[in-house]
């Protein structure tokens, strides 16, 4: 994956946010404070607008997305995803060109940077649920020598299987965990949010015939 | 959605300049931020920080001015700010002994001022804060993320505000903040919903026998439905968890705040105080003073929270000293 | 009916209860009657009454305080008190220099009180009064019963107020309380109706996309009916109208009150506050003080109004003078 | 009608008048403030709890109800139909029986009072279109002398037409004045409280077989 590739990538993950942003608001209403949606659409248009900006090392667009967001989004989702892309900026410092390994230390370094931020973890109700899940899945199928959509394919169906799984507990972390047992039984939004930008991704790559070089 | 404004992409830039025109006595806005400043800032004194996300009005821009805040930092309805408009805030009313962050305790505002915090320190700004954790509705749990900040808030403003404006250190005006958030307990029940103008309809719905208990000040679910009771059997609830949690001795003194959340008329919260006074007088509690009025809304939600604070000789004298914003006013 | 309330029969009373639980340091009340008094009345000065039908909280008790009222008078919901309270309210606070009626200019509130003034007269109490009617929608017109009084009967307490505090003897309070009357204008939409508590059901409906114009503060219809604008619309038409009224010079000093009707969000006030603001300013018009708030109310209300008072020196000093009261303080 | 009737015959108007609280009320929502029912019948519950104190002087009992309905209606209508009462008071002061005479004094005073107290005159859609019409045809049919309750049929024909009448013009005193020609199509609450006043009067006079004497 190139820079340019990357900024359209982002760019059609933005795309997919906006595009779900009543969706992701009306799962944020039942469990919570009905604006994940709206924060998150926000921030990336605002992405979106920057991304032409962005300079020719992968890092440092990136990092772009990971500031604008942290300083448009707010909420609790703001700082989070912020952290995530400042971290995956870290770990791909000085690239040009994404290969397999950086790939997962960029997924790992993000998933770990929410939880350092967040102090959750798994089963907390949160998107960490899909996360952490979908870097296992990404990195067992790197591991098995699958191609890059094959990899994305296996972390979106773990991510799936995450927010399947908020469903199934009650929330211990963010908004949510004030309803206590009530926010059983509602998929959490932010879980929802980590697993559209995952499809998105994968179906970018597909859509542009994307693979490992 | 009926809502008095222009486009629901405006609303809080609209308001801050509306606070601006209608204040400009007390407040000044950091340009192109969503921050409001002491008309005067900044204070030789320790600077007191606050914020959240819109929709609390007065929360928190009407209690910027003397003897409470010297910045309030807005974000978008019901979100919390960003840490860079945090930071900014944290910049403009450093007088140099340091400044206070007051946050509400939700993930949200933790995050965005924790990351504004360090990014102050890295300026080698001395930044200290305390979290509000008032809402009894609800429990403390080490698994959970603990209780949400809400009324009490008021409370920390006005008496860690006071103490500020003495003169005080700025661990001094900390350990005052927080022994007014270890001495608040609020607890409050919603009516009907309000609307995020940019969602253009209601958090959740309500039926027309119903309330929601324990309702938190973002539109989020409380901890249960019942069917709507009288007033006085309303306050008994919210007082029996209250007092439970808080247990003040009978010959306490305590101050108390009937907060409306925005679309309760006065009437009712004047009713409320009357039950909210027996209650405490037969618990042989000594009040001190009463705030009744919309103090921490939700828009245009109809209910009301009702906050208790527990006073010591250092208390009641802060919480009684002079104060000059826009929302309240005390000689 | 979604109210906080135990009984719509007691309403009134219950309210009364909890203004003076909350406020006993302003305020007490007449046993047996519906009445607030300073809680040091009377006081020797010419004394200032108010009041009217219930539902507009904070007025009129609210406003009961040093340089404000020295007795309110709560009739029922909506419905003017009765003249032997009035009465009883003119003989409490009556300090031997005399006493002036605010009365709103309705028919009722005209009659109570016209009948509560002869009496006191029979007693030998010097009584005087003045009738607030500032609200333009209602063209002034010999065969009508004239313009209603509306949140323009707040700059009357505060000024006429500070007035007796000064000292002042009752002809000159009566005349700077006319002058305010003289100077004020008001008009106010509503986006939603109220429901008095004894009538269990709203007093009118407006469709989702429906505004009234000219809305009065009693649930009784405006002039018209319009779909909703911008906001920035609705405050153009509203200041249209009264300034075309008051018709103040460029250059002229005004106050203004920007007022909530009860159910209406303050970030919603702040937005209206932004474009008045802005308005005045390219009339030239300097402004000297800017009220945001619920002050005038309809219960809940969502809606407000708009007050404009054209100032004179004298007005501005008296306006500006301290205040003390449970809704109103100011340095 | 002694003082025992006259005590019975009020009852009976006030409990008319509390039936058709939420009637009176309904009218006052229209073109008001939606709450004349409300206020008349706070008034007639607290007259008939006064009732048994009454002395046996018509006129003393005739003022104590004018009295209760100044202290405690409230609004317009308390301090008019409180007026109305005292100076029918007047009028038979020292009666212990009713004459047609009498009556026809009481009830001329008691208009006059209204029409003194509010200063509106026939056709400002006020209760004095209803009362005005009903004292003409009251005082004709005495002069033809018709018996008690075709006096009060005539009163309250006229009533009932001036009630009507209400409906087809703009109200220029009151609350409803403020409405404008948007009061037009809407009969004027207070006239209706008194066209059934006189209906419950006359009702009164017929079950019980009342007539001059
Ligand atoms: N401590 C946390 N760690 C990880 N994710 C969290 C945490 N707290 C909240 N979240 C995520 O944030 C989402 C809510 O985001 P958003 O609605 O934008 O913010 P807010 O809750 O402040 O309104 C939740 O659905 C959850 O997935
Ligand atoms: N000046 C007046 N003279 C005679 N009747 C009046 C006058 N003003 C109002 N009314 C009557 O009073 C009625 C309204 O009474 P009510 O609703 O009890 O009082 P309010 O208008 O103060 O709420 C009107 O329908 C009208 O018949
Ligand atoms: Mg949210
Ligand atoms: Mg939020
Ligand atoms: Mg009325
Ligand atoms: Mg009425």
């Amino acid at each position: 994956m190139t820079q340019a590739t990357v900024v359209a990538a982002i760019q059609a993950v933005g795309e997919a946010i906006i595009a779900q942003k009543q969706f992701l608001t009306d799962l944020d209403a039942a469990i919570g404070d009905a604006d994940h949606g709206i924060n998150m659409a926000r921030g990336f248009e605002q992405v979106i607008a920057k991304l032409s900006a962005a300079t020719n090392e992968i890092g440092a667009t990136l990092k772009l997305v990971g500031m604008t967001l942290i300083s448009t989004v707010g909420g609790a989702s703001g700082p989070l995803y912020g952290t995530a892309f400042l971290r995956a900026a870290a770990a791909s410092q000085g690239k040009t060109n994404l290969d397999r390994h950086t790939a997962q230390a960029m997924f790992a370094a993000a998933v770990n940077g929410i939880k350092e931020r967040g102090k959750a973890t798994s089963g907390d109700k949160t998107m960490l649920d899909a996360l952490e899940p979908a870097l296992a899945a990404f990195a067992d199928a790197i591991a098995a020598g699958k191609s890059l959509p094959a990899c994305l394919d296996a972390a979106c169906t773990a991510a799936y299987g995450g927010v399947e799984y908020t469903k199934t507990i009650p929330a211990a972390k963010g908004r949510a965990s004030y309803l206590g047992e009530r926010s059983i039984g509602h998929q959490d939004p932010g879980a929802t949010s980590s697993y559209l930008m995952l499809k998105a991704l994968a179906d970018f790559c597909r859509q542009t015939k994307l693979d490992w070089e | 959605m009926k809502k008095i404004i222009n486009s629901p992409d405006q609303v809080v830039d609209e308001m801050l300049q509306g606070m601006v025109c209608a204040h400009p006595q007390y407040v000044r806005r950091l340009p192109g931020l969503s921050v409001l400043v002491r008309a005067n800032a900044p204070q030789p004194k320790v600077a007191l920080v606050s914020g959240g996300g819109s929709g609390h009005e007065p929360s928190h821009g009407g209690y910027v001015g003397r003897g409470m805040l010297d910045a309030a930092v807005a974000g978008a309805v019901f979100t919390s700010p960003t840490p860079d408009q945090v930071y900014e805030a944290i910049k403009a009313v450093n007088g140099g002994k340091g400044v206070l962050l007051v946050i509400k305790n939700y993930t949200g505002d933790l995050l965005n001022f924790e990351m504004a915090a360090e990014m102050a320190a890295a300026d080698g700004i001395e930044v200290e804060k305390v979290i509000v954790n008032d809402d009894v509705a609800v429990e403390n749990s080490t698994w959970t993320t603990g209780r949400r900040g809400i009324a009490g808030t008021v409370f920390v403003h006005k008496i860690a505000g006071a103490k500020a404006e003495s003169g005080a250190q700025l661990a001094e005006v900390k350990q005052i903040a927080e022994k007014v958030i270890a001495n608040a307990r609020s607890m409050g029940i919603a009516l009907s919903p309000c609307t995020v103008p940019a969602a253009g309809k209601p958090s959740f719905t309500l039926a027309e026998n119903e309330m929601e208990i324990g309702m938190g000040i973002h539109g989020e679910p409380g901890t249960h439905r019942a069917p709507i009771e009288p007033a006085d059997k309303i306050v008994e609830h919210l007082l029996d968890k209250v007092l439970a949690d808080l247990n003040p001795a009978s010959g306490d003194e305590v101050a108390v705040m009937v907060n409306g959340l925005g679309g309760t008329p006065l009437m009712e919260l004047y009713i409320v105080s009357r039950k909210v006074f027996n209650v405490l007088q037969a618990h042989g509690l000594n009040i001190v003073k009463t705030y009744v009025g919309n103090y921490m809304t939700s828009l245009e939600m109809a209910g009301f929270s009702v906050t208790l604070l527990k006073l010591d000789g250092e208390l009641k004298t802060l919480l009684l000293a002079p104060a000059d914003t826009p929302a309240l006013v005390q000689f």
